[in-house]
Order: structure tokens, then sequence, then C-alpha cells
């Protein structure tokens, strides 16, 4: 796959497609895979492609101006249709080099949860596929590989142990926000928490001012976050950030039947509306 | 003043500090290897890489109280804090409070700040094991150094630690503890402090570095360093020697907390104006403060080589690479990355 | 911060009864940057308003709180008192303590303290207000008039005298509505078509006035003074232009049908005109049963026609026009008493309603002015009258009198006695309502000169015995249960909404009653406008009225929507949405939640990094302040002046103050 | 030890409102003692406390020179400066300082004075104007342009009259061009091209400019350019984010300098050396 | 809330008795906010709990201030609209109802109590109803509790 993949970046260089190259490589003297931007062809050679690609690179594509190509995994081709959504990026001055990925593991080397239950092995929205050569072989399937299985033990909990149980998790975070930089969809050039005037969220690491920014985080991803599963990885005191966005992404499913990530024509789910919605919760 | 203790004696010295001190120590806290008041021995590590968060917590805290205003009236939190011990300081982060003291106690000291390295006792533990990222030794410092510490604690394998006093009252805690040294037990020290020293791979130059940034200041190599950069607050909040912090008003408080050039409207004015608005001025900013401005203004640089920004940026920029490749002389832009 | 004056209201004593309206002047002198607090009897009135300006100049006050009644009564009073004392209209906040505190809660120390809270909200509020100017947008100079029974032709009268254009928007094939198929009109007994007929032929006549008649309107969009509606023109495949309603093709005919105008007692052809004095005097063609259209057989009414008016293809057609007011003329139906199974309605054929006998009555109806019994044609002697079905019936949720039936029911009686002597009248009634000006002596006269019986009493039951129809029913004043063998029965059914009511309501906005009647804007003080400032409603659709109230409100509804195109242009609301483009990163996610269309992206060259980018940007006469772009909106970029998220947060603050977070 | 993030409380004493969205506010100390102890230089500033609100540094307008009330002249632009218009004479504010450098006023001394303002940035001039004025004969001769973007944007206007009559004083108005009104007889023009125009010459004369980044910007090289100014000879201000006034928050750090601590006030030259970040 | 004015303030403090819940009500000014001023002109009496703050419409109701609202400390909160197909800015409430449809799912899963968070269409003509569901709204605040998430514990900052 990796040849495929070089020589791919290589034509697209080659003719001008794209002026530089966001992919993946090994940085030199030790083993970690990291984000890298090529401009030349022979640079092309840098670029690697194993189970250590965990980075979803589109969130580099606002910044990077003019013709760009990027190379994405299933998931991270679904921030793009998000962005795509959102009128982040105009489809035409992006080239996607898609890769069939079977799954990424974390640096312990497990298998990361969202690839147990991913769909999009093969990415859906592509310029040029790279598929592998080999059979993938089969992830054994474990009993918790049911979609939403990530939040059952919580939902079981009563809600005075689940504030206590958030109320621990909030109270760890040390507001260095990276689960927002890292975030694809969380491109807002001035993000609601510099807010002075009103100050919705309190700026130091209080304990109210950290649980209302992650709630605010976790409404402002309602129906959008594709569980590219970047923001618990990168939280550098691991508060579980994916089970808020996937609560989220359980609701909207089960409620709107929507999915975020697959239709770049359709409307995100909070900006649309149906006649027959729910609202049984409604006096 | 140098004493030979085994385990058991340690203990016993930790437990006595328990009961004079409040004891703060790294323990495992759901995977996190954090400094916490700890009330047991069993809960203190031994043997861990280095803590998450640096000791810089506990004298520039995350989020610190000046004062309250109720009515009108303004009532400055009390300074006064019972003498605590830090436990396993690593000698990366003890030196680290060295260079704090330098920007808090210089001639217009910073009260928090005095009080409560006042009121703070360092004992240190020397690393035998120091992880691949760390990079002490190209910064005066190294796995078994005793500045900064009041009692550094060298681990001799097999059960035996070298206890040594750096200070007044780092002597009053050893005095009547454990045997006198002698010489093996002092080479089998000295074999033992060069082994790990060895161990440490990362080697850097920082002797080029201020002359290298200086004339590169405009060059595009920042411009493809700073690329990969997502401007996230981790390395400026987990590096000990970073100090940068904001005061708000927050519900009848004025409270200080820890802020980073890194954010965008760290340096926004309300008229809109932002010297450093893009994302690679900001990132330069990070190093020309650390091994630029500081070596200038106080002759030694600004960190300790904990290695921490290594291990925790989420897109894993090696900072001591982007020293390394500083190129000599100024770069003229577009050239290949 | 703002120099706030707060004026408490004890409004007469409706808000002194149970709040301490001195205690909460008294208080509200403590809450920041209040500077002057008082109370007074009645804030509204003249003295009132002086005392605001007075205290204004007095105390150099910038911003103002009235703590009396709804804003939705005398905000715009108090707004324009701000104004007039050299304020912003918009410096001024009025705190509801009278619907929502001072009549809801009694006990006296509860109700201050909310009073309390409710002020502390409104200067909170106030103090965050920004200035705003009102904008103008240009009126289109035409009214649309939706409904074309004697409501609608009297407003399009008034408005055409007024000098300004009307367009009539009819269902049916011809205007009239249901006063056409009235015989006479109470109390002066004039014959209806005698003072209907020439009002229809001015309106078709009047060059200021458009029909479309067999036409529904069908979207209506944009706001008051520029309301946009698509009105769509069945085809009637008859060449309006080119037929002179000669009546050849509906003579030669060959298909014979119910006619509906004529309750079904008489019979109409496929090609047909309601009645003869029709307005336009146009036929149409009832595509359901033209052998033409279904079959491909027959058309004679195409070859006989003179004219070649007659044209099998035309298609319906939706066009759209412009208009600066609405006037809702839509009238009413009839109750379906099929329900009432006593009655024995569709059992019993000479069981009928007040239209069949009004339409017998009519001489120009289906039986020529005689009173017959359907079931055979023979005249009918014996006729009882039963009032209020379905009127005033709780269990069938029809609470509300229809008003009129007892007025027609002892018209209906005394025509029975003119065309035939001989008959006898019998009316069973609950109460009867006779109100209007001549109204008590006509159904005197009908009692005495004509000698109907009046029967107060309910009917139970109505049966057939051997071949005669039977109706047993009480008389509560001679206490004796009364059996009447009846030729004819008549109901006076109740009035009610039009079955599509709620979809108009819904197209234009307006809120509908749980009746489906519309609501008006204020009972007393607004009878004839909507909350939807340009929507006008006029005649039963809002309440049933007969003929003479019909006629003032169609007048009223005139003046008032004239009065909205004598501007030259329209004041409107300053609350809108404002775009802070420094924040907007271009998601336009308030374009896509904006129910008005009023957001369209935009291109601009970014301050700081000279690049271009999106940003979103609000036209503001096309929005109408709703905000929900507001809640769309992540990093809060778009804000709705007069509802900010400021005001709002401040708000919620001064609620909270006390709870502890403001240590 | 003093606490340097206690603010002293002071009293508002009096609102001037400037223009449409500028006040000066005088303010005195609570306590006596800090009142007369508390001295200050031209050019220096405080950290202004709103409880509740928060904080933000504003120069000194009033002069040492002239005991008594502190003055400092506010622009309404964000959460803090709108608190402080909101304020009303006799309520209760925090000041701490004063920080900075101040105006090097040994080097100023014997030699003629040209003072270049633009809008807002008349306030720090404002102080050191009163002081040479009060000290007028160790001065040499002064000559003040200042400029703003419209008639009603021009601060201090009864003061401007007195400054123009005190003794070896010359004064230059000018608005920016479209921003004149019928009644304004002064220069129409921006700031440095009324510089250049009235070209002062440069010996033994140092030029103190304060004002909008763009305005020093050019100032700085219409001044180095033709009118021969050496950079030693030009002194300005440097507009940055504050927050503590006393280096340690590291907001303010441009080059290897702290603007707080060692500025705002720099000679050209300083900034020169300071590298191009600036 | 800018604490420094209270040295010149006079106020007597009538201290609400603390187990009274405060609940806010955010009402839409054309449907609910008519339909509490009916339930007024009708002297429904309904308990005194609710404050009302009035919004344009029901979509302007951002799910954050609901928040804002329970973090400052209130016990309760109320949002009201008119009923689907009523709104005057038509879709209005259908945005509301997808807004509130997500927003209080999250609410439940940190562990705020689903007592204390109602949502209600009352349109203009339903004086009874409005004071039926301030009724309805405060008994089950009621059994809820006054609001401690932030207040019970002193938040550290060591």
């Amino acid at each position: 796959m990796l040849e495929q993949l070089r020589k791919k970046a290589k034509e697209l260089l080659k003719n001008k497609e794209v002026e530089v190259i966001i992919g993946y490589q090994k940085s030199n003297n030790n083993s970690f895979t990291t984000p890298c931007f090529i401009e030349s062809e022979d640079g092309v050679d840098r670029l690697t492609w194993d189970e250590h690609c965990v980075y979803n690179l589109s969130l580099y594509l606002k910044e990077v101006k003019g013709k760009v190509g990027i190379v994405a995994k299933g998931c991270d081709v679904k921030s793009i249709v998000a962005l795509m959504q959102e009128n982040q990026i105009d489809r035409d001055r992006i080239k996607i080099i898609a890769l069939e990925c079977q799954a990424q593991v974390d640096q312990e080397g497990q298998i990361l949860e969202k690839c147990r239950t991913c769909q999009v092995h093969i990415p859906g929205m592509y310029d040029e596929l790279v598929r592998s050569k080999t059979s993938p072989s089969k992830i054994e399937s474990k009993e918790s590989d049911k979609e939403y299985s990530v939040l059952e033990e919580l939902e079981a909990k009563s809600t005075p142990e689940r504030w206590q149980f958030w109320q621990r998790q909030f109270e760890k975070c040390i507001r260095c926000y990276a689960c927002r930089q890292v975030c694809p969809l969380c491109y807002c050039s001035e993000c609601i928490s510099e807010k002075t005037a009103p100050q919705w969220i309190l700026p130091s690491p209080s304990l109210k001012g950290n649980t209302t920014w992650n709630i605010v985080r976790a409404f402002h991803l309602a129906g959008r976050c594709i569980d590219c599963g970047e923001c618990e990885r990168v939280c550098p005191v691991n508060i579980p950030l994916r089970r808020l966005n996937k609560k989220m992404e359980k609701e909207i499913q089960t409620m709107f039947n929507y999915v975020p990530g697959l239709d770049s024509k359709k409307k995100p789910p909070l900006v649309d509306f149906r006649v027959d919605d729910p609202q049984e919760f409604i006096r | 003043m140098k004493r030979l203790l085994k385990k058991e004696e340690l203990n016993r010295l930790l437990l006595g500090l328990m009961k004079e001190y409040d004891v703060i120590a790294p323990i495992d806290e759901e995977g996190l290897i954090l400094f916490r008041p700890v009330t047991k021995v069993e809960q203190v590590l031994w043997d861990y890489p280095n803590s998450l968060k640096p000791v810089k917590e506990f004298f520039l805290p995350p989020r610190e109280v000046l004062f309250q205003f109720k009515r009108g009236k303004v009532q400055p939190a009390n300074l006064s804090l019972k003498k605590r011990v830090i436990w396993g300081v690593r000698p990366c982060d003890a030196r680290s409070l060295l260079l704090l003291d330098k920007v808090f106690l210089d001639s217009t000291q910073d009260v928090y700040y005095r009080e409560k390295r006042k009121s703070t006792l360092l004992v240190g533990l020397s690393c035998n094991h120091p992880e691949k990222s760390c990079f002490c030794t190209s910064f005066a410092s190294g796995p078994h150094h005793k500045e900064g510490m009041d009692l550094l604690i060298a681990d001799l394998e097999e059960g035996i630690f070298l206890l040594e006093s750096n200070s007044p009252e780092g002597e009053q805690l050893l005095k009547g503890r454990g045997k006198e040294v002698n010489k093996i037990d002092e080479k089998i020290r000295t074999k033992i402090k060069e082994k790990t020293e060895r161990k440490i791979e990362r080697k850097l130059k920082p002797s080029q570095f201020l002359e290298r940034l200086t004339n590169g200041f405009d060059s595009s190599y920042w411009e493809k360093a700073s690329r990969q950069c997502i401007s996230c607050g981790i390395c400026r909040y987990l590096c000990p020697t970073c100090h940068c912090f904001d005061i708000a008003d927050e519900e009848g408080e004025r409270v200080r907390f820890w802020d980073g050039c890194s954010f965008r409207n760290f340096t926004k004015m309300t008229s809109g104006e932002n010297p450093r608005f893009g994302k690679r001025e900001r990132f330069k900013q990070w190093y020309y403060h650390k091994f630029g401005y500081f070596k200038e203004n106080h002759g030694v640089f600004l960190c300790v080589g904990c290695g921490r920004c290594l291990r925790n940026c989420p897109v894993k920029i090696d900072f001591s690479e982007v020293l390394q490749q500083l190129p000599a002389q100024a770069q003229t832009p577009a050239r290949e990355g | 911060m703002a120099r706030i004056g707060v004026f408490v209201c004890h409004c007469g004593t409706n808000i002194s009864a149970t709040v301490d309206v001195k205690k909460v002047a008294e208080i509200a002198k403590g809450f920041p940057g209040v500077k002057f607090a008082t109370d007074y009897r009645y804030m509204c009135s003249e003295p009132g308003q002086d005392l605001i300006q007075k205290m204004v100049k007095e105390h150099n006050l910038t911003r103002i709180v009235v703590a009396a009644c709804s804003p939705s009564l005398h905000e715009k009073t108090f707004r324009t008192c701000t104004q007039n004392a050299g304020l912003n209209p918009y410096f001024f906040e009025m705190a509801n303590i009278r619907e929502q505190c001072s009549w809801v809660h009694d006990d006296r120390e509860e109700a201050t303290l909310k009073a309390i809270d409710i002020v502390k909200l409104a200067t909170a509020k106030v103090g965050k207000n920004n200035p705003l100017q009102t904008t103008f947008i240009p009126v289109e100079k035409k009214v649309l008039i939706i409904g074309g029974g004697i409501s609608g032709i009297q407003a399009a009268i008034d408005v055409a005298f007024n000098g300004f254009k009307a367009v009539i928007v009819e269902r049916e094939p011809s205007i009239g509505g249901r006063m056409a198929m009235f015989d006479k009109t109470f109390p002066t007994l004039d014959c209806a078509a005698c003072i209907l007929t020439p009002k229809m032929v001015e309106v078709n006549q009047s060059d200021l006035i458009k029909l479309y008649t067999y036409s529904e309107v069908e979207e209506v969009s944009g706001y008051v003074g520029n309301f946009k509606v698509k009105i769509r023109r069945k085809a009637r495949l008859v060449d309006e232009n080119k037929c002179n309603g000669c009546g050849t093709c509906w003579q030669r005919c060959p298909v014979r049908l119910p006619s509906e105008f004529d309750m079904n007692l008489g019979k109409r052809k496929a090609i047909y005109v309601p009645f003869p004095q029709a307005v336009p005097n146009v036929p149409v063609i009832d595509q359901k049963h033209c052998l033409y259209i279904n079959k491909k057989k027959c058309g004679i009414c195409k070859k006989v026609c003179p004219f070649e008016a007659i044209d099998y293809e035309q298609e319906d057609e939706v066009i759209e026009e412009q208009f600066g007011a609405i006037i809702v003329a839509t009238g009413f139906t009839m109750f379906d008493h099929s329900i009432y199974g006593e009655y024995g309605y569709g059992k019993y054929k000479n069981v009928t309603t007040g239209l069949h006998f009004e339409r017998m009555l009519n001489s120009s109806g289906p039986t020529g002015g005689k009173i017959v019994r359907p079931s055979d044609g023979k005249e009918a002697k014996k006729v009882v009258f039963i009032q209020c079905v379905g009127s005033r019936d709780e269990a069938r949720g029809m609470p509300y009198c229809s008003r009129l039936c007892c007025m027609y029911t002892a018209k209906q009686a005394l025509l029975l006695k003119e065309h035939n002597p001989e008959a006898e009248a019998y009316v069973f009634y609950i109460d009867i309502r006779a109100a209007g000006k001549n109204y008590e002596e006509f159904v005197e006269r009908v009692q005495d000169e004509y000698g109907a019986t009046y029967l107060r009493g309910r009917v139970s039951k109505i049966f057939q015995r051997n071949g005669r129809l039977m109706v047993r029913g009480c008389d509560t004043l001679s206490g004796t249960q009364i059996e009447i063998d009846a030729d004819l029965v008549v109901l006076a059914t109740a009035l009610i909404a039009r079955p599509d009511a709620i979809k108009l309501a819904q197209m234009l906005h307006i809120p509908y009653d749980q009746n489906r009647l519309f609501t008006e804007a204020h009972p007393k003080l607004a009878p004839v406008e909507t909350v939807t400032t340009g929507v006008f409603l006029t005649g039963a659709c809002q309440s049933p009225k007969d003929i003479p109230d019909t006629v003032a409100t169609a007048s009223a509804a005139s003046v008032k929507a004239c009065g909205l195109l004598s501007h030259e242009k329209l004041p409107i609301d300053p609350q809108i949405a404002r775009v802070d483009v420094e924040i907007c990163s271009g998601c336009l996610a308030c374009k896509e939640v904006c129910p008005f269309g009023a957001i369209e992206k935009e291109e601009i060259v970014d301050r700081v990094t000279q690049q271009k980018r999106w940003v979103a940007k609000v036209a503001p006469s096309l929005c109408n302040g709703c905000g929900a772009c507001n809640t769309a909106c992540r990093p809060g970029a778009i804000d709705l002046d007069g509802f900010t998220e400021e005001q709002i947060f401040g708000q919620i603050e001064s609620l909270t103050a006390d709870k502890g977070n403001e240590r | 030890m003093e606490n340097i993030y206690l603010p002293h409380s002071a009293i508002v004493k009096e609102i001037i409102s400037e223009t449409a969205d500028i006040k000066t506010f005088r303010l005195t100390f609570e306590d006596e003692r800090l009142q007369k102890s508390f001295t200050y230089l031209a050019g220096q500033f405080v950290e202004f406390s709103v409880y509740g609100v928060g904080e933000a540094p504003f120069c000194l307008a009033s002069s040492p020179t002239r005991p008594g009330q502190i003055e400092c002249t506010i622009k309404k632009m964000g959460k803090v400066t709108q608190a402080i218009h909101d304020l009303e004479v006799g309520d209760q504010v925090g000041i701490r300082g004063p920080y900075g450098n101040g105006f090097p006023l040994k080097e100023l001394r014997g030699k003629n004075l040209v003072l270049v303002g633009g809008g807002i940035g008349l306030a720090p001039l404002r102080s050191l104007i009163q002081n040479v004025l009060d000290k007028r004969d160790e001065y040499g001769d002064v000559l003040i342009i200042y400029g703003a973007k419209s008639t009603e944007e021009l601060v201090y206007q009864k003061e401007l009259e007195e400054w123009e009559n005190s003794p070896r004083v010359k004064m230059v108005l000018t608005v920016d061009p479209g921003g004149e009104d019928q009644k304004w007889q002064g220069e129409i023009g921006f700031v440095p091209t009324i510089l250049e125009k009235v070209n002062p010459s440069p010996d033994n004369r140092m030029l103190i400019t304060c004002g909008p980044p763009i305005m020093i910007r050019y100032v700085l090289l219409g001044a180095t350019g033709e009118m021969g100014y050496r950079p030693q000879q030009i002194i300005t201000t440097l507009e940055m984010k504050m927050k503590c006034g006393l280096g340690k928050c590291g907001r303010c750090n441009i080059g290897r300098v702290y603007i707080c601590k060692d500025g705002p006030v720099f000679t050209y030259q300083q900034l020169k050396d300071l590298g191009n970040e600036f | 809330m800018n604490d420094n004015r209270s040295v010149k303030e006079k106020n007597l403090e009538l201290k609400p008795s603390p187990e009274k819940v405060k609940i806010a009500a955010f009402l839409c000014k054309w449907c609910s906010y008519a339909g509490a001023d009916l339930a007024g002109g009708s002297r429904k009496k309904y308990p005194p709990n609710v404050i009302v703050i009035r919004t344009s419409c029901s979509a302007r109701t951002n799910p954050l201030f609901v928040w804002k609202s329970l973090e400052k400390g209130l016990d309760g909160v109320l949002v009201s609209g008119c009923h689907p197909g009523e709104c005057h800015y038509s879709e209005g409430n259908y945005h509301t109802r997808r807004n509130f449809a997500v927003f209080r799912k999250l609410l439940e899963y940190i562990g705020i109590e689903p007592e204390r968070f109602h949502m209600s269409w009352v349109s203009a003509a339903e004086g009874d109803k409005w004071a039926q569901v301030v009724k309805e709204v405060v008994k089950t605040v009621e059994s809820a509790g006054p609001n401690t998430y932030f207040s019970k514990k002193k938040e550290d900052n060591a």
C-alpha cells in the first residue's frame, strides 16, 4: 500500500495538481509517526502508512491555503465531509488520497475503541483510493463491539453517581484546550470561551468553569462530531471526552436518524427540523 | 552531610516527616503520575519516570485566588501555609524552581510565590532510569544533581539509599539517621551516576542556540517548523519553567491562573491589534523566550530538559529537533522542507 | 452605569392590592444603577407619564423601568413617553408585576418578593439596552382580501374608496358568500339580493378592485408592507375574457347534479353558475362530473358557445403578487349536526337546517318560494324551529353562542306566515338573544302579530309515528311535555370556523383559539387586528356575526389597512439581528435556521490577515427578529438587538445574585 | 512585604467627558498617607481595577509636578473600560502602580522638544507637557503637533488653548482628511504628513510621539528619513497587552524586554536593537 | 454584577426563605408570555416560584442559558413557546424542540436531575394551561430540592 500511496502522491505533485500534501511520516530518529507536509516530489519518500497514523489531518485543511493533497482514513474523510457541510473548505481545492484502514492502535498497541465499531474501513469519499492487497485480517470482535456499548456503563449509573463521576473528571481539566485545538470541527476563529461580554465560561480552571467548558464543547459538537477520537487521545489528564460526544451522537441518531459526516449535502441536525420530531418531553 | 539508609529507615524518615509536615509525593492516580498530598507511606511511588504535572503547580498553582472583594472591601487570601515537604522531586524539577525564582523573587517579589517557597522543603529522588525523551544533561543538570533541593536520595539498588543534604534544613532531617558513607558507597554511587548519564542519548548543543536564534528570526524555517503545531497549551502548561499567567475577576475573587503564549488571544489587545496573531509567531515566541531573551537577561536557558513537552505534545513535535535544525544563517524562503 | 428610574404602578388596586408597591420602590432604589424609584397610582395615565418626563429631567435619568401591567398593553405607550422625555425609545423596559404577579398570587409577602425580583430583572436588562433607531421600509399600496362574502366585498369597497387597490381571492366560482343564499334579512326584511347585488356589481366594475374567483391563497411570505402571496387560480375551463354569461352552455349541458348552493334541494348542470346574479357571471365546469373531461364524450358546451370561451385544456395558474396588508374575511360554515342522533337528520328527509329553509323561502330558489316538505314536495303547514343546535353545548366542545340564530329563526317564522297564513310556527328555544337595534321588537312582533308559538325548552326526540314526523320536547314555562306532529323541522345549527382555518392561520402566522376561530390582537382595544402587524380580521372568521356587525368590522378592517398603506414607508421593528464579522467564521448555521431567508453569504477581506473569507450578512428589511440564529451560532457572532446575550445574561445573573455565587 | 497584586482603593473625584467615548477620571486614594506618599514620573502607568469586572493598564495623564489627584484618560473599548465609563463620582476603584519607566526627563532637559500625539495618545504626552510647563526654563522651545480622526475626537480641548499661549510653545492641530467641520481652522491631514510639513530641525531637539501603532510607524520613518533625526533623538511608547505590570505574566514580552517593566517608553534606537519583532 | 456600589446601597434585604425553590421561565413573547398574561387576566392562582424572562421566540433561548441558570444556582428552568405550527416565525419552535431534545439528554448524562429542566407549549389562549404547567413544574422541582451542584463543596484551588 505504501508504494501506491507514494506513487499517487508523486503524481499529484508532479503535474501540479496540489502544492502540498499533508501526510504521515516517521520522525527520523525515534519511532514516532507524526503529521508532515510534503512540498516536493522527492520529499514523497518520507510518507509512511502503518497503524500508528492516528492523527486526523483534516484539522490542517483550514490553515493550509491553495491546492492541498491530504492522506485520509475513513474517519478523516468523514470530518472533511462535515467541514464541507459547514462551508469551511471548498472541495475542488482538496485532493483526497484515501487509504483503506483496518484499525489504528494506541501507544500500548491496543486497537482503538473507535476502530472496533468503524463502518468506514473503505473511506466514503476520495479522489484516489489505495486498497490493501492482503485480505484484511478480521479483528477478533469483542462483545463490547456494539455501537454504543462504551456508554452503557455510565448510563446505568444513577443521576447523582453520574454527576460525581463527571465532577471528578472535570476537576482534573487544566484548560489546555488541546481537545479544541485538535478537533477539525472546532474551527471558530474566536471560541466562545474567549468571550468576555458576556462571560459564558469562567476562564480559570475552576470546577464550575471546567464543567461549563466541557458542557459547551459537547453541545457545540452535538450532531457534528464524527468520532475520530482525537480529543480523548490528546487530553493530558485522560478525561473520557469521547463518551460525551458519543452520547450526543447516540441520542441524535435515535431521535433524528442522522449520522454525521456521510453526506455533504445534508443539513447538520441542529440547524434542521422535521414537523414530526419527538416531543414527548414537552408538556 | 551524607548518610546511608536502608529502605525501612527511609520509610521511617518519611513517616516522621508526615507527622510534622504536610507531605506531597508522587502517586498513581487513575494511570496518571501526579504529586498529591499523601498520608500513608504505601501510596508513595518509587520507580516512576516523572510526574505529568511539574512541581511548579505547588508554587505557581494552575489557579490561585489573589484576593477576594466583598462589599468593596479587599480581603487578600491568607498566605501563611502549613510547612510542607515535597517528596520524590526529580533533579530537573528542583532546578526549574531556581529558574522560576529568577522571575518571581527578583526586585519586585511575588508574595504568593515566596511564601510557598519559604514553607516548602524539597526531598529529591535521583533518576536511575531516565526516559528516552529526557535531556537534562544538555542543560547544566543531570539525573543525580542536587541543585535546588534540601535533600537528595540516590538509589544504590539492593534497597540501599545514599542521602545527601544540600541545605541546613536538609541536614536537620538527616541528623542521627542511617550509617556513615564510606568510599565504596561513594564509588558505587558515582558509577550509577555515570551509567544513568550515559543512558541519556538525547544530546543537544545549546551553546549555539542563542546565536542561531538571533539571526534566524525572520528565517522561513519557522514557517515549516510551526506548520505541525496545533497551538494548544499542553507544552506550556506541563513545562516546569513556563510561568506565564492571566489575571481575571471571577465571582467576587481576583484569580491568577496558567496561560500560554500559544493561544491567539494571549497578546490580543482590546483594540483588535495582535502582534502575534499567526501560528508561526506564537510558535517562535516559546523558543525565543526560553533560549533567547531569558538567556540574554539571566545568562541561563529557561529549560531543564525534563522532556515533558516531547512526551505530551499531541502531534509529537520534537522541540529539541526544531532547535537542532535551526539554520546557521538566515534562510532564503521556500527551501525544500 | 446607566442612570435608571423605576416607576412602580398601583394600577388602581390591581397591583397594590397584593403587592406592597411602596416596599418594591424602596428596595428598587438599592439595585445597581437605580438612581430614582417611586410609585404612583396610574403610570399609564397623563399625570403618570408626565411624572416620568419630569423625573428624567430632574435626576437626568438615562433608562426607564415601569413596573405595571404586561408589555403587550403599554410597552408602546411608555416607549413613546420615553422618547418624548428625550431618551431613545428602547432605553425602556416593562416589569410585568400585574398579570404575572399581583393577579396570580394572593400571599402579600410572596407577591411582593416576586415583584421585587421582576423589577430587579427589568433593571438588569434595561442597563444593557442599546439605543436602537427605527428603520423604514417601502409599503406596497395594495390590500389582499381573502374571502368574497359580504365582509370581503364591503372591505374591498372601502379600500377602493380610500383610493387603494384591493384584490379579492374567493374560493367559490362567484363572490357573494353565504349572504347570497339568504332570502330576506332581519330586522328590516330587506331582500338579501337587493342589498348585496349592487355591491357585487360595484366591486366588479371598480378598476381598483381585482377579482380572483375560483382561486385560493397558497403561500404567504414577507411581512407588513411587503407580503409576497402566491394565489392558485383553479382552472374554470372557461375563458373569463371571452364569456359574457349568455347561458347557452349551461342550458344545453345534459348533466344534472344537486346544487350545493341550493343545499342540494335544487339542481344544477356540470357547467354552471351558482346563482343567477353571480359575479363574475362566468360559468365553471365541474370537472368531476363533466362527461367530456371524464369520458371524452359530449363536449356540447364547447360546440354551442358563440364566443369559443370553453377551453378543456385550461390549467391551474399560480400567480404571485405583492401586498401591503391582508384582510381575512373567510366567513363561517355550518356545524355538522348529524352527530345529534336524536334529531334524526339523514333518517327523516323533512328535518332540515336554517339554510335549507332560507333557500326554500327564496323566490329564485329551488322551490320558487313555496315552503314544502322535501320528502313529498307537499306544502308544509306545521313547521317546528329548534334553536341552539350545536351552539352552547359544552359536551360537544361548542361552548359559545352563535349569536344570530334566534334572529334568523324569528325572521323565518314570520316569512313562513307571510308565504302561507294558515301555517303554524313553533320555536323551541333556551334563551332568546335579540340584543341588536330593533331586534327585541322584531321578535315580539313575530310572536304577537304573526302568532309564532315560542316554547321554552329543549327537544328530546324526533321520531316517526304512523307517517307523521313527531317532535317531542318540553315547555319549561308551563312545565308540560309537548308533542307536535310537524310537516317540517328546521334546525338552527351553530356557526363554526372553516375546516381549513388552521392551515390559513399557519400560513399567515396568526393565532387561533380552541374553536379554530382567528384570535384578534385584543378583544376590546384591537378587535379587527391580529398580533401579526398588517393582517386584519373581519366577519365570522373571528367569531359568529350577523350582517350589520360583519359590515361594521369590514369597514373597520379596511380603515386599519388603509391606515398602514397611507404611510410612504413603514417603521420596522429595529429589534433585529446583527453580525460581528470579527468573530463570524462563515459556517452559515444561521442561514440554515433563518425562517425568513434574511441571512446571506458575503465575502469580506479580513482586517488582520488581509485575506478573503466568507461571513454571514443580515438583510435588515427581511429579519423579523426571531433570534433562532443566535442559538445556532456557536461562537456567538450574531446577536439580536432587544434580546441580546448580555441582556438575558444580566437577567439570569440578577436572578441568582443572592444565590451565593457572589461571595 | 508588599503584595504587588493588591490594588489600593481610590475614589473617583471628578469625571470629565472629553469626547463621546473618552473620559478623564480624577482619583484620590482613600487612605491619606498613601495619597501624599504616592509619587510617579510622567509617562508611567497604573493598573486600574474595577472589582468584579477586571483590571487594565492606563497611563497617568496628570503630572507629578501637580500633586493632588491623579488623572487617567480612558477610551471605551472593552469590558473593563466599559465598566470604568459606567463609574459615577464617588465610586470606589482599585489602583496599583506606578509601573513602567516613564519619560527620560534627564535627557530632555535643556533640549527643544517636539511632541507628536495621535488621538488618545495625547494622554501620556499631557503628563509630560504639564511637567515641562511647570519647569519651563529647564527646557528649550516646545512644539506640539496633535491630531485626531475628527474634530469631535480631539481631547483636552480646554487645555490646548492654555498650552498654546504658554511661553515658547507652538501648537499645530490637525484632523484626518474628512474629519473637519466648518468651524475648523487647523490643519487637515494625517499627523505624520503634518509633522513633515512643519519639519522641525533635529539639532538639539528630542521628538516624543505616542498614538496608534500605524501613526508611530510613519512618524518614525518620516523623522529618521529626510527630517534627519537620529534614532536616539526619538522617544515613543509601545502599546502592548499588559496584565501584571511587573514582567512576571509574560504577556508583554517583546525581544529581551518586558514592555511593562523596561518600557513602555523607549528610544527608537532601543527598539531597533530589540530585533524586528516590533 | 459590579459589587462596589453596595456602599451606597440601602438594601433592606428581604431574604427569600431558603427552601423556596427559584425557577426561571424563558417565555416566547408571542404565545407563552401572552398565555401567562391571560392566566393573569383570568386571575388563575399559581405558586410564585417562577420568574419570567421574555424572549423574542423560544428559538432565541440558547440551551446554554439554561445551563447558565443552573450553574448560577437556580433550582429549575422552564422553557415555553408556541405550539408547533403556531410559531409567529413559523419554524422557531421546531428548532427549539430539537435543541432541547438533545441538550436535555446531555444534562441528564452529566448528572443534572431531570426534574430541574422542563419544556412546554403554551399558546396565547391557554391561560389555565400556563397555571397548570407552573404548578406541576414547581412541584417537580421541589421534589428535586434546592440546587447544590456548585455550592456544597468549596472549590479547592491547591
